[in-house]
């Protein structure tokens, strides 16, 4: 037999990897997400899936219209990362339960075409592409995103998943808004009648709201065990909570009858969803751990101020959105101390 | 664009200061030929134009009528704007209107309101009876609202139409969930802001003018009609 | 500049090859603002046609008489002219236009497509070729505003020239009728012309 | 209680799987003497060495082949009883060609050593003590090769408190240091109680990952009844077994950036320079032959060998049974070693080990987008932000490569490790590194 020369691969070191790469990482969150969208349909029916299943329709369509074609056999990378899926799954959560499916067809188109794509794509972004989904849906149909269903009076019971919102359904271009049951959010009820909503609905989920937002308790479960699997930076999410229990004590402590009590404003609205799953997105977050604390705790005072004294009843949305936007000038004046120096320089 | 000269040629010579006295002057006085003839001509049509605006506003917020006087409230009674010769100029904010249907006979006064909204100030004109001491009817003139939410206070019928007529005693109320007594106004679902600064300012100009509308109404002097026809012949 | 040129060519090119809105990009302000409905969008275009033409042939006239250093200068004083003669003019014709359009129409003055065209073309350029090049241009930007119009009314109002074209129960998409949805649309409207351009190469490839 | 005891390990650091079970249970062999001996005039830090043989001389095994070029360099002894066959460039395991002395071993020799033990140590002054270890051509063997006799001369006014003594080999696969202090902790006490001598260090600290109880717990035997030698078990992580890092774990204490350990009253060496030091004083055996941990998923029979210096790679490894279908060779650990591009290059004084695998590490193959997910952050036992390093060196701005401190890094290659994008971090830092060099060198001309 004639020895065939080795052909021996020229590597720079190190030749280990970990192993675990960016589309783990992103189908880690992904399968995070499953429980909440369990959650969703136990409160919201069927309604939820369909949301979901249209805001991920559109965020891959459009990622896989504008992804350059490598080859007609292989797909290209940035479909494959699950960095699209992962975007309209996050948005799908943060609609209402009645939203229109086209228009959260049209919030994943928005959001990972502006959102991401015209950014140079994965890893360019700056803003949150999901919130920039859903921001765009909240600047077009301000009344459809902020009509609230109330959860199914008998949750999981096959009536209330089976029942599908007629809203759900309108054709596209028509208002969705025809559903005659309607509530209003907790917050909402806090903010324009001073009605605290019970603390132990908060934590169940048992609440009018966005699809992904209400059951405090799963989304705390999934944050923990992403936080140990190290999925994201653990101390977001923290930095943030702690922020809104801290800011929002003080007028609480003056004025107790009118502002909400810490704990409500921590289990209700979006907080806790945008904590754990939105802010956390590595990509529009500081890099350096001193600059994940100033980011969560920006976060955290804008919720509270928005959310008392702005114009809406809610604002983790732009509260994250803004932060994003200080991301890069946070990275800068918060660079680690580096090793045998004294602080940083830069 | 590849014409564009980028530097002025350093051969050429330096235009006196005369040309460019000249220059400017040439195109100033062609500009201002211009200007004022299209002035002439457009100034009387704008402004009855403004007249007329005001006029079918003013017929709007006061059903019935079909005449209007500018008023002011001078020496502790309301008086006609017409009357002042060669006094102080009135303010546009002291004027307010008296409406007066087809027998001249008063049916009310138009009063014009501002205040802000959701997304800048809105200008509102309303009808108010001093006798039923209600608004007869209310009209945006100028709004910013968000299209398709805040814009309702104009645009959406049911709620322009509460204010014809609603109480001013003991305040215009907004309510949510249907109104209920003659002085409440039911909010525009999702525009809470919006239908929120409209009864304030209502309220707001209520209050400006309520005393100075208690006295009796003054009455309806006619234009006299060959000054028009006088500048109608002239055109 | 070369003697050859013609004149369907000069007329041509504002309107495609060089229209000032999607491949200048100038004149962003009227653009953004005016533009949330079809009328508001012609009437700006029909507008600022007038001032373009008007100025082109006055400069292009007094092209000779203009000195150099105090070109910029008058040319806004013979654009700010135009201006205010269409200002009164449709304050005069149609009140109702002229509250839509609001502050936008005195601020055609400002427009840098008009000076740009004063100092690009019509001070180098005979009245004929002025007059034709200011037509083009004048249409293109006419042709932009109309797009991006009638897309935004469309989407934002459900309607078209006023008219509703969904049926009642439209959704208006509300970001479509302020200015936000100006920089959206002209966004995607842009995106949709190098699309367009890069397939072209593509196919010339 | 110390510092050790209670933190046990530096901060950040990353753990790759270890694999160390293939070679740490096996005793140390000897392999057979090969026939052509290559070796490098230049296989250490440092200036080459000077060859003072002729080609057809013949030489005994641990005769002088090269003399040091210079302070920072080292002496070179033959391998083997031989005669020179060549001197002239030969393929280095770097890469590159470089004047290499070639001997063919006498195959008829018993290739026994015919040495005496060298002074007493204790009795001798540190400029003889310096000298001496000079003579023996010792270097680290830890993998950077940098002449030993350096660490021993204290400069002026600098005192060393404490000895440290690495035994962590962090870098996965390589059990070499392991074996040596299983099999003779005796040999590493004896050379301890000859450095701390020198030195004048009062505390002597063998600082051992915990992942090597056997080797704990031996060099614990042999130390007990000294009070002046403890044995650390530290925390597996690696980088541990870097200087800075391991001074760290031991002391809590961090090197300023740009000094030495020796600025903090410490001298680190590795646990094979102090068997050398024993082997060289008590027997006078220079450094010819060294422990290689022959390992990875292309060996079929892994085992840690003693190789003399210069014996060819393919030999070691068709020794150690390589597969057909190998597709990488490392010399070295696999974190920082490096790629062989031929099997034909000697084996060098800093190889501590071979590695052959059937195929390459998964994930190099497909860089992704950076996702700013920061582990790379996490990873830098220096604290930097490689992250930022990687896109300034990518985006070619190298002038603002220094406001991160590029050149801190000492290129662990864990935040390459660590990256689930696997952006080649250390290579750009590499590559950002030498064009900020030429840049400061061209603005100084």
């Amino acid at each position: 037999m004639i020895k065939k020369p080795m052909q021996l691969l020229l590597q720079t070191s190190p030749f280990l990897r970990r192993g675990i790469t960016t589309p783990r990482l992103m189908s880690e969150v992904v399968i995070a997400t499953i429980p909440v969208i369990f959650a969703a349909c136990w409160y919201f029916g069927l309604s939820a899936l369909l949301l979901i299943f249209a805001s991920v329709a559109g965020a891959m369509l459009t990622e896989w219209f504008f992804t350059p074609k490598k080859s007609s056999t292989q797909p290209s990378n940035s479909l494959l990362d699950g960095s699209g899926l992962l975007t309209g799954i996050l948005l799908g959560l943060t609609l209402p339960p009645g939203m229109a499916m086209w228009m959260a067809f049209l919030g994943g188109v928005v959001g990972i075409s502006i959102g991401k794509l015209v950014m140079g794509g994965l890893g360019q972004n700056m803003f949150n592409p999901a919130l920039v989904g859903r921001a765009f849906l909240q600047a077009a149909f301000p009344t459809a995103i902020t009509t609230w269903n109330p959860p199914a009076t008998s949750p999981g019971s096959l009536e209330s998943f089976t029942a599908i919102r007629e809203s759900n359904l309108a054709a596209p271009f028509m208002q969705s808004s025809t559903d005659a049951v309607t509530t209003a959010s907790p917050l909402g009820l806090m903010k324009f009648e001073h009605e605290p909503t019970p603390w132990f609905d908060l934590f169940i989920g048992n609440t009018a709201g966005s699809l992904g937002e209400t059951c405090a308790i799963v989304i705390i479960v999934m944050g923990v065990i992403m936080a140990i699997r190290r999925d994201f930076d653990w101390r977001i999410p923290v930095s943030i909570l702690l922020a809104v229990a801290a800011f929002s004590a003080i007028p609480w402590f003056i004025k107790p009858e009118l502002y909400p009590t810490p704990l409500g404003m921590l289990l209700s609205g979006g907080l806790l969803f945008g904590a754990v799953y939105m802010a956390t997105d590595p990509v529009t977050s500081p890099v350096t751990p001193k600059g994940a604390w100033i980011f969560g705790a920006s976060i955290g005072l804008l919720v509270v101020l928005i959310r008392l004294w702005g114009g809406l009843p809610e604002g983790v949305m732009y509260a994250i959105l803004l932060m994003n936007a200080a991301t890069p000038l946070i990275e800068r004046i918060a660079q680690p101390r580096v090793f045998g120096r004294g602080r940083s320089a830069v | 664009m590849k014409e564009v000269e980028l530097t002025c040629s350093a051969t050429a010579k330096e235009p006196s200061a005369l040309r460019l006295v000249l220059t400017l002057g040439i195109a100033g006085l062609i500009s201002g030929f211009i200007l004022v003839f299209v002035y002439q001509y457009t100034a009387p049509i704008i402004a009855a134009n403004k007249a007329k605006a005001l006029r079918e506003a003013v017929f709007k917020v006061v059903p019935n009528s079909a005449y209007l006087q500018e008023l002011h409230y001078k020496d502790g009674e309301l008086v006609r704007v017409a009357d002042e010769s060669g006094g102080e100029k009135v303010q546009p904010g002291e004027i307010l209107y008296g409406a007066y249907g087809p027998d001249s006979g008063f049916m009310g006064y138009a009063i014009v309101g501002s205040g802000n909204g959701f997304q800048d100030t809105i200008r509102l004109l309303y009808g108010y009876d001093p006798v039923q001491r209600a608004v007869l009817g209310m009209h945006i003139l100028d709004s910013k609202e968000t299209p398709g939410l805040g814009d309702k206070i104009y645009k959406d019928a049911d709620f322009v139409s509460q204010f014809s007529p609603v109480l001013v005693d003991p305040s215009v109320e907004l309510v949510k969930g249907g109104r209920k007594a003659d002085n409440q106004i039911d909010a525009i679902t999702g525009a809470t802001i919006s239908s929120d600064a409209v009864v304030k300012i209502i309220n707001n100009a209520h209050q400006k003018w309520d005393d100075k509308t208690k006295g009796a109404p003054p009455k309806f002097v006619p234009p006299p009609p060959p000054k028009e026809k006088e500048k109608d012949g002239n055109e | 500049m070369s003697a050859t040129k013609s004149y369907s060519e000069e007329f041509l090119k504002g309107i495609w090859k060089e229209n000032p809105v999607f491949i200048q990009v100038l004149g962003m302000c009227p653009m953004l603002a005016v533009t949330n409905t079809a009328v508001n969008a012609i009437a700006m275009g029909v507008a600022t046609a007038f001032v373009l033409l008007g100025s082109s042939i006055l400069v292009s006239l007094l092209r000779k008489v203009i000195a150099k250093p105090v070109r910029i200068s008058t040319y806004i004083v013979i654009i700010a002219t135009f201006v205010t003669v269409a200002d009164y003019s449709i304050e005069a014709f149609s009140p109702a236009l002229h509250r839509e359009l609001g502050a936008f129409i005195a601020l055609i003055v400002v427009n840098c497509l008009i000076l740009g065209r004063q100092e690009a073309y019509s001070s180098k350029n005979t009245v004929g070729f002025a007059i034709v090049d200011a037509s083009g241009m004048a249409i293109g930007f006419a042709f932009a505003l109309f797009c991006l119009g009638a897309t935004r009314e469309i989407l934002g109002f459900g309607t078209f020239f006023g008219s509703p074209i969904f049926g009642e129960h439209f959704e208006p998409w509300v970001i479509m009728a302020l200015p936000p949805g100006g920089f959206l649309m002209l966004g995607f409207i842009l995106l949709f012309f190098n699309w367009l351009e890069q397939r072209k190469k593509g196919a010339a490839v | 209680m110390s510092v050790a005891e209670l933190v046990g390990t530096f901060r950040n650091g990353v753990h790759p799987h270890e694999n160390k079970e293939q070679t740490e249970n096996f005793p140390i062999a000897r392999m057979a003497f090969g026939k052509i001996f290559t070796l490098p005039l230049s296989q250490h830090l440092g200036a080459p060495s000077k060859s003072i043989v002729e080609v057809g001389q013949t030489v005994f095994r641990g005769q002088l082949l090269a003399e040091a070029g210079g302070y920072v360099s080292a002496n070179l002894h033959s391998p083997v009883d031989g005669k020179v066959i060549t001197i002239g460039p030969r393929r280095h395991p770097r890469g590159d060609l470089a004047t290499c002395i070639e001997l063919e071993a006498d195959p008829f020799s018993t290739q026994t050593i015919n040495a005496s033990p060298q002074n007493d140590p204790m009795n001798m002054s540190t400029d003889d003590f310096v000298a001496s270890i000079q003579d023996s051509g010792l270097v680290g063997l830890g993998g950077a090769a940098f002449p030993t006799h350096v660490k021993y001369k204290l400069p002026e006014g600098k005192t060393c408190e404490h000895l440290a003594i690495n035994g962590c080999e962090c870098e996965p696969y390589l059990t070499c240091d392991h074996r040596t202090m299983v099999e003779r902790p005796e040999a590493v006490v004896r050379g301890i109680t000859i450095a701390a001598k020198i030195l004048g260090a009062k505390k002597t600290s063998v600082g051992i990952e915990k992942n090597k109880p056997d080797a704990i717990a031996a060099m614990q035997e042999a130390t007990k009844n000294l009070d002046d030698i403890e044995v650390y078990p530290l925390k597996v992580k690696y980088p541990q077994g870097a200087e800075k890092m391991l001074i760290k774990a031991i002391y809590g204490i961090e090197v300023p950036a740009g000094k030495l350990p020796l600025d903090v009253g410490v001298v680190v060496n590795n646990v094979a320079t102090m068997t050398q030091f024993a082997d060289w004083f008590d027997e006078g055996l220079p450094l010819i032959e060294r422990v290689v941990t022959v390992a990875g998923t292309a060996i079929a029979r892994p085992a840690n060998l003693i190789i003399p210096v210069g014996t060819s790679v393919r030999e070691v490894l068709d020794f150690c049974g390589l597969d057909m279908n190998t597709q990488q060779v490392i010399m070295g650990g696999p974190m920082m070693g490096m790629p062989l591009s031929s099997l034909d290059v000697p084996v060098l004084k800093g190889t501590s080990g071979l590695l052959a695998f059937t195929e390459a590490p998964k994930g190099h193959q497909n860089t992704l987008a950076c996702i700013s997910c920061g582990q790379c952050l996490e990873a830098c036992g220096y604290f930097l932000n490689p992250a930022r390093l990687a896109k300034l060196a990518q985006a070619r701005r190298w002038d603002e490569l220094d406001d991160f401190y590029v050149n801190d890094c000492m290129e662990c290659g864990a935040c390459s490790w660590v990256c689930p994008s696997s952006i080649p971090i250390v290579q750009l830092i590499r590559t950002g590194k030498g064009a900020l060099r030429e840049l400061k060198a061209n603005q100084q001309a």
